[in-house]
């Protein structure tokens, strides 16, 4: 087992793994940016350094700077966390070379799937249905227009080094190709250093399900029952569930055939989800693959009783799984709410001193997250402030936790999105489980 | 708060009527005290106010400090004051340097990056040991420009 | 609260015959003292300062708002001003009552509570309705007793 | 089902039960004294009603008060708690004469288990293996000496209606007799109405493991497994487990069996405790009855998966038992700490207000606590700040997890014994199991 560990990431998924680096027994070592010097991650850690300016370029992405923090810390492994360097397959390797373990996939893996366009290549191979498109990168507005016609409308157009809702463009009308196209390349080659982009077929009223899997890297995979990820705001998720009221056994034995179906291929290591959309006919569309630990993992961990960020831990160091798929039992429902600062009106990030924060607490209640009372939340970074999630044996008694949760939620000083979910929560279609990829439009 | 914001409170209630400010955070907290002589400070002002550290190594302290220069670290890594351990530090404490002048090194990931002196002036401290860690932003060395 | 609004509030009282303003902000207090000499200030400063409570109009207001004596209830339960309904109520707003005398009942239980008049003296207030709901230590009444 | 519920209690188990009543779409009315303005469960709860003065003998023991209020209310049931008048039959009775449910077992139930030496016969005409000792109330010092001779020293003298850890006495020499006899009879008089004592054999290195049941008033009686609630300070609980190390499955069952024997004779009604000692060879004595909600009960929720409030309550409102003895699975690894405000060293109460209160989270940890930043710890009470609950899937990473969840536990401006749990969790014997009632004697 690691001695030591370095987390590569800040805010609440770092806590999430100096949490689980404490219970293992392993030292940890949290860095910060200038500007979250007292931030509650560096509080928590063994240890903690300073790797740069507030500005993420030079902290939390500058991968020499946390290679170096390891090495003086005399650090044997990194974990990334999400986001940030989490899917940089370069990064990955330059760690290994330093003699770091990477904890998460191996570098080959992260690249092949963080092209959204080659994993789609690479999943259609396996013969499995992936969404209606192009397999190759979209060259020219003709050749878009002529995809137009091939599927029709409406299209989506993805690129290909994009993925976790980044850079998406939805087409409506064919006289908008040629704009959107143009528009598209230029944000992708800004935000993702790659211009190529692919289309899909564009579904409006699908949902989004996602299979949490774990490998042990040498063909061992192990299906942990899906999310039902489809209330989205531009494309990001807003609540998570598990399991789907839209999924029954059946279905989720043949959802979770084609995850791991696709993860043995690979021989993944560690955790990691596949995107699924699945229209009212039960028909299932592979969308892409996150090669790393996902924000919206707690629920799934609620239901199965497996604490997915230990195991990951375990399995990077060179144990074997703890669990076979046998061991595996859904029980009761688990709902998260992604509790960010911003204006619940206009969505606008509100950084700020929190003055008031009472956390909710009582059974099966759970909270992630980085904020105290008197906490600054700095304008760098994103605006995920705490994840709230809650258990119960049933959906309903879930939403009724989860409502009464909200209530017991206090923050103030900056405005938070809580009465949003609290609008959603008590709408009658989110009771129904009426819920689609667009169900949240109509509360903004 | 920060010692900037104390500096600005200083500046601001120095001249004026006020005899106290006080300030807590955690909960809040103020407390601002006048003096209840105020009114008639305007009488007073013109008399020479004896400041508070009068003597002339107070103000020559003060100056020097305000101009001496901290030169940070700007990569977490490990410092180096010599290009090789067999090698002469490039600097030591008294040392004459010029803007530009390498003073010192931050290896990280076999990278070796130079550290360089911010103005003219004199070596005053060297801050970290050779070979030790430091984390970005930490101060390295402090030149005195004047000296 | 920041540096920002401590200087403004500086400025504010600056000039002013404000001595001393206290802040709070985990359930609110503040405190501002005033010079107890006023507006007249400058002129007076050199005389003796009085003592805050010394005048005789605040003497006499405060005395009355001491005076007045709230009769609160001592449980729980529902709120009667009559021995029954179709009786008369045992006191109105200016009714002379002496110490001891029975002015309103409060039943919890079924069982009758009768409330006293806690001085002799004059019912400036009946602050809770026939038949409604009140918790203990509520007002029930004000008496005058000066009246 | 019952639309409005007063809950005549205040602290952290007042805010579980307003929890569970807002999850069960109940309207909640808090009580409170005057010193509990600002308490929290008066902030959660629907509505709120001051019911008397500080002392508790004006207000949460006063039942004229309480009934009052929840009259004026217009409450259709009150929830008594624990402590205060949970277990006082007349007011169970008198909550009933006036057309309010009691929520809570049948009063003669009550009265029946309240007087422990009625008890004890009780349990023993049932043929169940009771704590040797007198099974009439102790007439004089002679009869004590008799009994010392009898069943041997030491001894232990209890208060006829005492129970819940107050008023015991231990005896370890003949001489002590007459002394311990007088003063004993005093205190019970004083403290509970009933100068009535009794006898039993004193064992020093024993465990105290407990049943929860839970009842459906008609005869149906559910065990939800033991817990271990050995680690004991002056007769009062401290930390719980649930499951205990010292029990299999083939002992378990034999428990349970016991426990709900004597439940299922008196057709016992909601959740309720059979509380045993445990010797070394695995031979075990009725203790006592515990006729209401436990301060413990959450280890058993965290471990069943059951919400036992919210059961207590639709068993109340004449609802049918949600669970049947083959549902129950006892899953994972559960942990209490008691956090109270005293001292460490002399466990004298520490009142005063929080400055700081930074509560833990993450995977797993539950806090059920009444206490937020700025909150004054009223003296009137007693001390009990928070209970600090986690699981995890076996006792190892349970015990990791709590020391976790206490190293994160900030709580500044009043003391609190958070630094003796940590000592105990961090000991070689309690990570081993190697605990009795006498554990915590060597860590004070």
């Amino acid at each position: 087992m690691f001695s030591k560990v370095l987390v590569a990431n800040r805010g609440e998924i770092a806590i999430r793994i100096i949490r689980a680096l404490k219970e293992l027994g392993i030292r940890s070592v949290a860095v910060y940016s200038t500007a979250d010097e007292r931030a509650l991650h560096t509080r928590l850690a063994d240890e903690k350094i300073c790797i740069g300016p507030a500005q993420s370029k030079g902290s939390y992405l500058n991968a020499p700077a946390i290679i170096s923090a390891a090495q003086i810390k005399g650090a044997d492994a990194i974990h990334p966390g999400y986001g940030f360097l989490s899917e940089d397959a370069g990064f990955a390797e330059v760690c290994e070379q330093a003699g770091l373990k990477f904890i998460g996939p191996k570098p080959q893996d992260i690249e092949l799937m963080g092209n959204k366009l080659k994993a789609r290549e690479y999943v259609d191979g396996l013969g499995i249905q992936v969404l209606p498109g192009t397999f190759q990168e979209i060259e020219d507005e003709q050749h878009a227009i002529r995809t137009a016609k091939d599927i029709g409308l409406p299209l989506i157009v993805k690129a290909a080094e994009g993925g976790g809702g980044r850079g998406m463009k939805i087409i409506y009308d064919e006289d908008q190709i040629p704009n959107i196209i143009k528009i598209a390349r230029t944000e992708a080659k800004s935000a993702f250093g790659n211009a190529s982009l692919y289309i899909e077929k564009y579904f409006e009223y699908v949902r989004h399900i996602e299979i949490q899997l774990v490998g042990d890297g040498s063909g061992g995979v192990v299906a942990l029952g899906e999310r039902e990820c489809s209330i989205q705001r531009r494309h990001q998720k807003f609540i998570e569930e598990a399991p789907s009221i839209a999924v029954d056994d059946k279905l989720r034995n043949r959802m979770s055939d084609t995850a791991v179906k696709i993860a043995r291929h690979i021989s993944y290591r560690g955790p990691g989800t596949i995107e699924f959309l699945l229209d009212e006919k039960g028909k299932f569309y592979f969308m892409e693959m996150n090669t790393r630990l996902q924000v919206e993992h707690p629920v799934t961990e609620l239901v199965t009783g497996l604490d997915i960020v230990a195991e990951q831990i375990r399995i990077a160091s060179g144990e074997k799984m703890s669990l076979s798929q046998r061991d595996v039992r859904i029980r009761g429902h688990a709902i998260e709410c992604r509790i960010n600062a911003e204006d619940p009106q206009t969505l606008v990030p509100s950084s700020g001193k929190i003055d008031t924060y009472v956390q909710p607490g009582g059974p099966w209640v759970r909270v992630d997250g980085h904020a105290y009372p008197g906490y600054e939340v700095p304008p760098y970074y994103d605006s995920l402030v705490a994840k709230l999630i809650v258990w119960a044996e049933d959906r309903d008694r879930s939403i009724r936790r989860m409502q009464r949760a909200l209530d017991e939620f206090v923050i103030e000083g900056i405005k938070t999105n809580i009465p949003l979910h609290r609008k959603i929560l008590a709408s009658k279609d989110f009771l129904l489980g009426n819920i689609t990829t667009r169900f949240i439009d109509k509360f903004i | 708060m920060n010692v900037n914001d104390i500096k600005e409170l200083i500046e601001l209630i120095e001249g004026k009527d006020i005899l106290e400010v006080e300030y807590s955070s955690g909960d809040e907290k103020i407390r601002i005290v006048r003096s209840p002589s105020g009114g008639a400070r305007q009488g007073q002002k013109a008399r020479p106010v004896e400041p508070a550290k009068a003597g002339p190594e107070a103000g020559a302290d003060s100056a020097g400090e305000n101009a001496l220069i901290s030169v940070n670290s700007p990569f977490v890594g490990t410092f180096y004051c010599a290009p090789s351990p067999s090698e002469k530090p490039f600097v030591e404490i008294g040392t004459r340097v010029k803007k530009g002048q390498t003073i010192g090194i931050v290896e990280a990931m076999k990278l070796m990056n130079t550290i360089e002196a911010d103005a003219d002036g004199t070596i005053k401290q060297v801050l970290k040991k050779d070979g030790g860690p430091v984390e970005f932003g930490e101060p390295l060395f402090i030149i005195d420009p004047a000296g």
